[in-house]
């Protein structure tokens, strides 16, 4: 399922935008949930057990974390970052469509 | 053990205090079991001590990677309340609050369980709406749940600022009177003592690093960094790292961790009665009976397990509890912590059978987990003896994200219009 | 009488007296004291009492790890702060201050009979009893044990007082201004580095303030600093906490220090974004452990120390010194030059450096090594010791007013720790050093394990002759857990020192353990027979300090807590008497009371009003966004669940959104506009959520789409006009819009002119009457109301609410999304089939639409509802049963969405979710209520002009 | 028809003054949310350059995002909306309104609730961030001098939140 922002957001991580290029306080970034879950192109096509997975199964990692944040008050665009869970440090962040990092 | 009681206190005092034996040993592991809890937080250590004392099972051993109550179980605000929306949820946290009622004695150790009522403020029509529905349905469901008016709330909780001029004016209240705090440890505690005199092994400082499965798919135990330990029937309580433990079975869950923060400010004297929960303006509060103001807030926006606090929730929560609470401004919090919770797509929790025979499972729980031990220990306990789901936790197995009949108490409370 | 102020030295303005108070004695100081100083000044060695035995306290510390001396102090109404440290607090004219938990008094506290039962409450004791009889615990245990709790009483008033808040940036930030942290800014002024300097002190200068040979460099450095462009300096500014990325939190104390009343924000957060940080937090002295420890006149040497050197005051007139380590010879050093009476020194080690020795003797003092203090004598206040070699022989009275203890120190690691940096344990010092850093951060001076004050033995607890399960040896002295405690826990089987901590609450007092930690490692370590890394170390939690709730909260207080969104049109409404709600961050006129209405006349009238002439109503808060773009009717086709290729520009179609679990989060009537631009509209809730889901969508699983999201929200004031006479009242203002039914029908847009102004004109109704949504840019919205209700006058034009909004779309069987849907319920429970696009393979839900559980009988259905007695209004939130007769509990089917008394129909109307609702219409059903059972009939809907005649006009 | 329509402003016109710091109300004027993923093509129906770079201001023209920048014009302006090309012109002019912070200690009254290391935004930039919770585009056109647009329902409190940071300066 596609998360909401919150209703307050965080002013404690330094979030590197791939899009400004810039690193900018967590308070202008949304969480966006795990990223590269691809959206099937004919949902019709799937069993309910296949659909459960695309909407409910993540992978929760204690770790490497794949995940989207938009930089909602900012240039306003989704992209893709690795953070490690276990430390909330940020590896890489990359744009939307690039491949997998 | 040595029975705890006013009598036994005067006792051993009289000798120093020096003959208290161990509430409960430190047992190393046996090469096998009848059943093995994962994780001894309150809700496993009650799931071995139900298992042991209600169906017999004794050759249980709760393996803990840390300190047995190091989770949430010690980390929580340690709100207690059943008035929960549907049926299948005033069912669940009720057989737990029964369970709460009368624990102290069963275990013979004092959780503290205080019924000073928990109300819920409603801060807007919605909330109202929303709020009559749940007294409604409470009281056909036999659950305790009252309206006040926003009078009757601040009669209840003086400290509680009723001003219509506030942001989120107070109008009215959801007052659970059963509803209270306990203390957390000692739920842990107790149910760990109790469990040990009854043959558990509680064995601590032992993390589970793989689940072994046979040719059929069953469980045949666990491997641990302690070495491999046999059985054919193992329960998952691990909180926050449920999605880890699934995964050595082979099994992804639908699960996110999320840290949730919590506060404590510096002790004073009596001044607030009762647990205050808004939603509106995300904020909890109780006052211990150590005299500390112990305020709940949400939980983070991204997935992780790092435990660290983070000072924008302490900023919003302290801001709202100060529009709520006006005197407390100039209160002082003192200590700040994080817990990780496990959150599922509809936020009930998953407490059953999983795909794996032998292998059960309770998660899931979110930010309400405390208030549930004694039932969801219990409940545990029922599943992995009879294998399968007592009535009560049939509704919270794993399929019902796949046939879509969600137990989303969340979303009924929906969002405004 | 034991402390008192020297006739010369220290830092203290002796040109300024100052009075204040404590307990509602007057006393005088001087500027430049603490409430501490002050008070030892005057003889005053009795500051407080401890939390479980209520045992009389005086001073520890001399800084902000005090335990024992905590005050209350008042500036005034409603500006009451309990649980200050005496030793924090500064001094300033009318300070007032009391002492805290003791009653009646701070030298006769009735609370002390604790101590006397202290062998009856052990850690833990209340885990084990309190449990029989069974009620007692409700009635009796429960409430009396609540009463016992808490230190300092809660302030009763609303504070007056505001605070302030910013964020900062800078290259480097260093915390704490001892000699290490001047240093460290030192080597950084002049350079193009933007340095922040901060210290919790009202002065710079840390430990060098206790040491006058240091004093002319601190003057030359501050004066360097002051000079140097790019360094900012914070004094009584507390870095409190240490988050992710160099991220640090600190509170500034900008008026208790100040005469009240003050001007200005009382404290301020600073949120500060380091490149880099340096710690240069110091160190805290060790106390020692034995009997006694606490009696007030027992306290850390580097504190009297402090005393005599920054503020004149002497801690006794005989004073003795019980060490472990080198640092406490100096102190006593100190007291004795300056003339202070030296009762003796003993200390633990049975050798010390010889030149210690050759000093001692210089000055006369007696020295007994391989001893140790085993007893303390007189209740508030020291009388004299009882010392013993170390083998226990030898046991000899020491008269002293006085004692010091030194035994050693322990960094202060603590926002090190919240950097998630690891420590390393130094055998050598008995403490845990920084080790490896987790952010870009360095510690220097003390806090990094180095310090000039010689070495040291490292204990747990001092020998003693005497039975250590009798001995009140105290760890931790707030919450007064003596080192017998700590054994007990062990015994028990509490093995970690998280165990132990919780069990017996050692370190979990206002002072966070800054003193007790070590020791109370040290003992479990001893008792368990284990070394002391092997038991691990209690987490370091923010913040190092309390710190306010409001200096927390910033300026999110009063008006600035949270934005509350008016519309333009709102002041409108509130001149003219309207009574609002809350809607998600918006205010709303909810209705519009005349002459002492009450809400129902109100809305009856308001109702009324618009069925049979005109209603105005504001709209603005509606959610709006443009979405423009050749592929905009291809993206709008995969949100909704409805059909948009077809529609013709200048149309406009109710549209539903379902979240991908199948469930309805939102709805509204859309335009097109143009073949590449449609007017959406939203829920007023829903606007932004709506807004990023759509952007997620468009940006993340169809980025080949050539279409574009702007919200347009605020752009567009909106001006509902409903009623029979909506069209004649508008036509006179309109140009370049054919208003008439045929060229401008239901669900229809025009573009044109109103008064002068563009306007997006919308033949819409949410009433079922004929109506308009006037859309104009916002800056007109006002004017143009006043327009509307001005020529509106000849028609009777009513403002209405939200309410009766409400009555007027339920009489339609409209829905609210979040009213008649709660986040479960699909387009097929509400009866919104026709809205679904059977022929569309794919739209965001439908797949979740044809899960087994979404397509099973016996779902909750929208249905109408009409009681048996016309009168009656349901509650909304009532739950419906087929069976009133039934036990508890009850099997509920069904409960009330919405209901209304309907002026229009002259009875009450309602709306329910119901299990397979549709296909009971006409059954009766019963809505239990405390005090009786309401019976009801399932009906369709819609209640009002089912034909809908009355729009298409 | 009678007299025109007159505006309605949702926060004061008057200037606050404070020590080192002015706020005031900036008169009406036109604004366009432009948004295209090839720039040219907007370029060419605009007849003049839009900035490349995220965070720079060209021509009145300030880029937001990779596809997006906010063109402010005098009151007024109209521009035509490009039907048919992959480009999207929507007039915001009304959405928000804009405040000018200025004077010597402008960026200590705006770092009271903006994240941005303000010494590292310099003249000639502007960008999308949030004061506290409260989305605002920042512009910065002097050294002492900012302008931030705000949504209009917000206005009133961001407002009050500046003057209450002015007044807080010591």
């Amino acid at each position: 399922m596609r998360r909401q922002p919150p209703q307050w957001r965080i002013e404690m991580l330094l979030i590197h935008c791939p899009y400004c290029d810039e690193a900018r306080a967590e308070i202008e970034f949304a969480y966006a949930g795990e990223a590269h879950i691809v959206r099937p192109p004919d949902p019709s096509l799937m069993s309910d057990e296949e659909w459960q997975r695309y909407l409910f199964i993540r992978s929760n990692p204690r770790g490497r974390h794949h995940e989207r944040w938009r930089h909602i008050h900012g240039c306003g665009r989704f992209f893709n970052a690795v953070r490690d869970t276990a430390t909330d440090k940020f590896e890489a962040t990359y744009k939307a469509g690039e491949p997998r990092r | 053990m040595t029975r705890f009681s006013a009598f036994s206190l005067f006792a051993k005092a009289l000798g120093g205090h020096q003959s208290w034996p161990e509430q409960w040993p430190d047992a190393s592991p046996k090469p096998d079991y009848d059943a093995i809890i994962v994780g001894a937080g309150g809700h496993g250590l009650g799931a071995a001590y139900y298992l042991a004392k209600k169906y017999g099972i004794t050759k249980v051993a709760v393996i803990e990677k840390g300190w047995l109550g190091g989770g949430n179980t010690g980390r929580n605000t340690t709100i207690i309340r059943s008035n929960y929306l549907y049926d299948e949820s005033a069912h669940l946290y009720d057989h737990a609050l029964k369970l709460w009622d009368g624990l102290s004695q069963e275990l013979n150790y004092n959780t503290m369980y205080s019924k000073r009522g928990v109300m819920m403020l409603a801060h807007n029509v919605h909330d109202v709406q929303s709020f009559k529905r749940h007294i409604h349905a409470n009281r056909l469901n036999g659950v305790d749940n009252e309206w006040l008016s926003a009078e009757q709330a601040k009669e209840y909780c003086p400290p509680l600022s009723i001003s219509p001029d506030a942001r989120h004016p107070v109008l009215g209240a959801a007052l659970q009177r059963r509803g209270g705090t306990a203390r957390h440890d000692t739920v842990a505690w107790g149910y760990a003592r109790a469990a040990a005199a009854l043959g558990v092994d509680i064995i601590q400082n032992c993390a589970v690093t793989g689940i072994r499965r046979g040719a059929d798919g069953a469980v045949e135990g666990v491997e641990t960094t302690r070495g491999f330990i046999a059985s054919k029937r193992i329960g998952v309580s691990a909180a926050g790292h449920s999605s880890v433990i699934m995964q050595m079975a082979g099994l992804d869950f639908p699960l996110e961790s999320y840290p949730l923060q919590a506060l404590v400010s510096e002790p004073v004297k009596p001044v607030f009665p009762c647990v205050v929960m808004s939603n509106t303006v995300h904020a909890y509060m109780s006052q211990s009976d150590k005299g500390e103001l112990v305020i709940g807030a949400g939980t983070d926006q991204y997935v992780s397990y790092s435990q660290r606090g983070a000072l924008h929730i302490v900023e919003h929560t302290l801001a709202a509890i100060c529009e709520i609470f006006p005197i407390f401004r100039r209160m002082r919090m003192l200590r700040t912590w994080g817990g990780i919770v496990d959150v599922t797509p509809d936020r009930s929790p998953i407490l059953g059978k999983t795909p794996v025979k032998g292998l059960y499972v309770n998660c899931g729980w979110g930010t309400g987990g405390f208030k549930a031990t004694p039932g969801a220990g219990d409940l545990l306990a029922y599943t992995m003896a009879k294998d399968e789901p007592h009535p009560i936790n049939a509704p919270y197995n794993l399929d019902r994200f796949r046939t879509g009949r969600l137990i989303d108490e969340a979303a009924a409370a929906a969002v405004a219009h | 009488m034991s402390g008192f102020r020297l006739d010369q030295g220290g830092r203290i303005d002796r040109s300024q007296p100052v009075s204040f108070s404590f307990d509602g004695v007057t006393y005088q100081g001087y500027a430049g004291d603490t409430l501490a100083s002050a008070l030892l000044a005057n003889g005053v060695m009795l500051l407080g009492r401890s939390f479980k035995y209520h045992r009389p306290r005086g001073l520890l510390g001399a800084g902000s790890e005090e335990p024992n001396a905590l005050v209350s102090v008042t500036r005034g109404p409603g500006r009451f702060t309990p649980n200050l440290r005496a030793t924090s607090v500064e001094l300033h004219e009318g300070l007032s201050a009391t002492s805290q938990n003791r009653w009646p008094s701070l030298k006769t506290d009735f609370g002390a009979i604790n101590d006397r039962l202290g062998m009856f409450l052990p850690a833990g004791f209340y885990n084990k009893t309190f449990m029989w009889p069974r009620s007692f615990w409700d009635r009796l245990y429960e409430p009396a044990i609540r009463r016992m709790a808490g230190l300092g009483e809660a302030p009763t008033e609303i504070d007056p007082d505001h605070y302030g808040a910013t964020y900062a940036h800078c290259d480097l930030l260093i915390v704490g201004a001892g000699p290490a942290g001047i240093d460290a800014a030192l080597e950084a002024s002049g350079t193009s580095k933007r340095v922040v300097l901060l210290d919790e002190q009202d002065e710079a200068g840390g430990g060098a303030l206790s040491d006058p040979a240091l004093w002319k460099w601190l003057e030359e450095s501050l004066k360097d600093l002051a000079a140097a462009p790019n360094i900012t300096i914070l004094r009584r500014t507390t870095a409190f906490g240490y988050y992710h990325d160099n991220f640090v939190g600190a509170v500034e104390r900008l008026t208790d220090h100040l005469p009240h009343p003050a001007d200005g924000a009382r404290e301020k957060l600073w949120r500060i974004r380091a490149d880099e940080v340096v710690l240069a937090q110091g160190a805290i002295e060790r106390p020692l452990v034995f009997a006694g420890n606490d009696v007030p006149g027992v306290m850390l040497a580097s504190a009297a120390r402090t005393l005599l050197q920054r503020y004149g005051v002497a801690v006794g007139r005989s004073v003795a010194l019980m060490a472990a380590h080198d640092s406490g010879w100096r102190d006593i050093f100190a007291l004795a030059r300056a003339g202070v009476g030296v009762a003796a020194i003993i200390d633990l080690r049975e050798s010390v450096d010889a030149a210690l020795l050759g000093e001692a003797q210089v000055l006369g003092i007696a020295v007994e090594l391989g001893h140790s203090v085993i007893d303390v004598h007189g209740r508030l206040a020291v009388k004299g010791v009882t010392i013993a070699r170390n083998d226990g022989a030898g046991a000899a009275l020491l008269a002293c007013d006085a004692l010091l203890m030194a035994g050693g120190w322990t960094p202060s690691v603590h926002l090190w720790s919240h950097s998630k940096g690891s420590l390393a344990w130094r055998d050598d010092l008995g403490a845990y050093v920084p080790d490896q850093p987790n952010e870009a951060v360095r510690c220097v001076g003390a806090c990094s394990g180095k310090w000039s004050f010689g070495s040291g033995l490292v204990t747990d607890s001092l020998p003693t002759p005497r039975d250590q399960s009798r001995i009140k040896a105290f760890v931790d002295f707030q919450n007064d857990v003596t080192a017998k405690d700590i054994r007990l826990a062990v015994r028990e089987g509490f093995k970690s020192i998280e165990h132990i901590k919780r069990y017996t609450t050692t370190g979990m007092a206002t002072d966070q353990g800054k003193t007790s930690n070590l020791n109370g490692l040290q003992i479990a370590a001893q008792a368990l027979g284990r070394p002391v890394v092997d038991i691990g170390l209690t987490s370091f939690r923010p913040p190092y300090t309390p710190q306010s709730f409001g200096a927390l909260a910033g300026h999110a207080q009063g008006a600035l807590f949270q934005p509350t969104r008016k519309t333009g049109i709102d002041s409108w409404a509130e001149e003219n008497g309207a009574v609002f709600e809350l809607v998600a961050q918006w205010r709303r006129a909810r209705y519009f009371p005349q002459g002492g209405e009450g809400m129902l006349a109100a809305v009856n009238r308001e109702c009324r009003a618009v069925r049979s002439s005109v209603g105005i109503f504001d709209a603005s808060t509606l959610g709006k966004i443009e979405v423009v773009g050749p592929d905009a009717a291809e993206f709008l086709n995969r949100m909704y669940t409805n059909p948009w290729k077809a529609l013709e520009p200048g149309r406009c179609r109710y549209g539903l959104l379902l979240k991908e679990d199948g469930f309805i989060t939102d709805d509204g009537v859309s335009a097109r506009l143009a073949a590449d631009r449609f007017h959406l509209t939203t829920t007023t809730g829903g606007a932004a959520r709506v807004l990023n889901t759509m952007e997620d969508y468009l940006q993340t699983e169809w980025p080949d789409l050539d279409v574009w999201l702007t919200s347009t929200t605020e752009q567009w004031a909106v001006i509902a006009l409903q009623g029979p006479m909506a069209r004649k009242l508008l036509a006179p203002l309109v140009e370049g819009i054919d208003l008439s039914a045929d060229a401008f029908p239901h669900m229809a847009i025009r573009e044109g002119t109103i008064c002068g102004v563009p306007t997006r004109l919308f033949r819409v109704s949410f009433t079922g009457e004929l109506g308009f949504e006037i859309n104009v840019p916002a800056a007109y919205g006002r004017a143009l109301w006043e327009r509307l209700i001005a020529d509106g006058a000849a028609y009777g034009i009513t403002p209405y609410g939200t309410e009766a909004m409400h009555v007027l779309r339920a009489e339609k069987g409209f829905i609210i999304v979040g009213q008649d849907t709660d986040g479960t319920v699909t387009p097929y429970d509400a009866g919104l089939d026709w809205a679904v696009g059977k022929k569309k393979p794919d739209f965001v839900g439908k797949r979740s639409l044809s899960r087994s559980d979404i397509v099973a009988p016996g779902r909750k259905q929208l249905v109408g509802l009409l009681t048996d007695d016309p009168t009656v209004v349901l509650e909304e939130g009532a739950q419906i049963v087929a069976d009133p007769a039934q036990a508890v509990p009850m099997t509920m089917i069904g409960h009330v969405t919405s209901a209304y008394w309907s002026e229009a129909l002259g009875r009450s109307i309602a709306l329910a979710l119901v299990a397979g609702g549709q296909q009971r219409i006409g059954e009766v059903l019963y809505v239990p209520m405390p005090d009786r059972v309401i019976s009801a009939r399932i009906s369709g809907t819609v209640f009002y002009d089912p034909e809908g005649a009355r729009l298409h006009v | 028809m009678s007299e025109a329509l007159v505006r309605t402003d949702p926060v004061s016109g008057l200037d606050f003054v404070s020590e080192g710091v002015r706020l005031s109300l900036a008169g009406p004027m036109a604004r366009f949310s432009l948004r295209a993923r090839q720039p040219e093509v907007l370029e060419q129906l605009l007849g003049f350059k839009l900035p490349r770079q995220i965070g720079a201001i060209q021509a009145g023209a300030a880029c937001l995002g990779p596809d997006e920048w906010l063109l402010r014009a005098p009151a007024g302006t109209k521009l035509s909306l490009g039907s048919g090309l992959p480009v999207a012109i929507t007039e915001v002019s009304e959405r928000s309104v804009c405040l000018i912070v200025e004077g010597p200690r402008a960026a200590e009254v705006l770092a009271a609730g903006c994240p941005l290391d303000l010494d590292r935004f310099t003249a000639g930039r502007a960008t999308r961030t949030v004061f506290e919770t409260v989305e605002i585009v920042l512009l910065r056109t002097g050294d002492n001098r900012f302008e931030v647009e705000v949504w209009r329902s917000f206005a009133p409190w961001f407002r009050t939140a500046l003057e209450t940071a002015a007044g807080q300066l010591r």
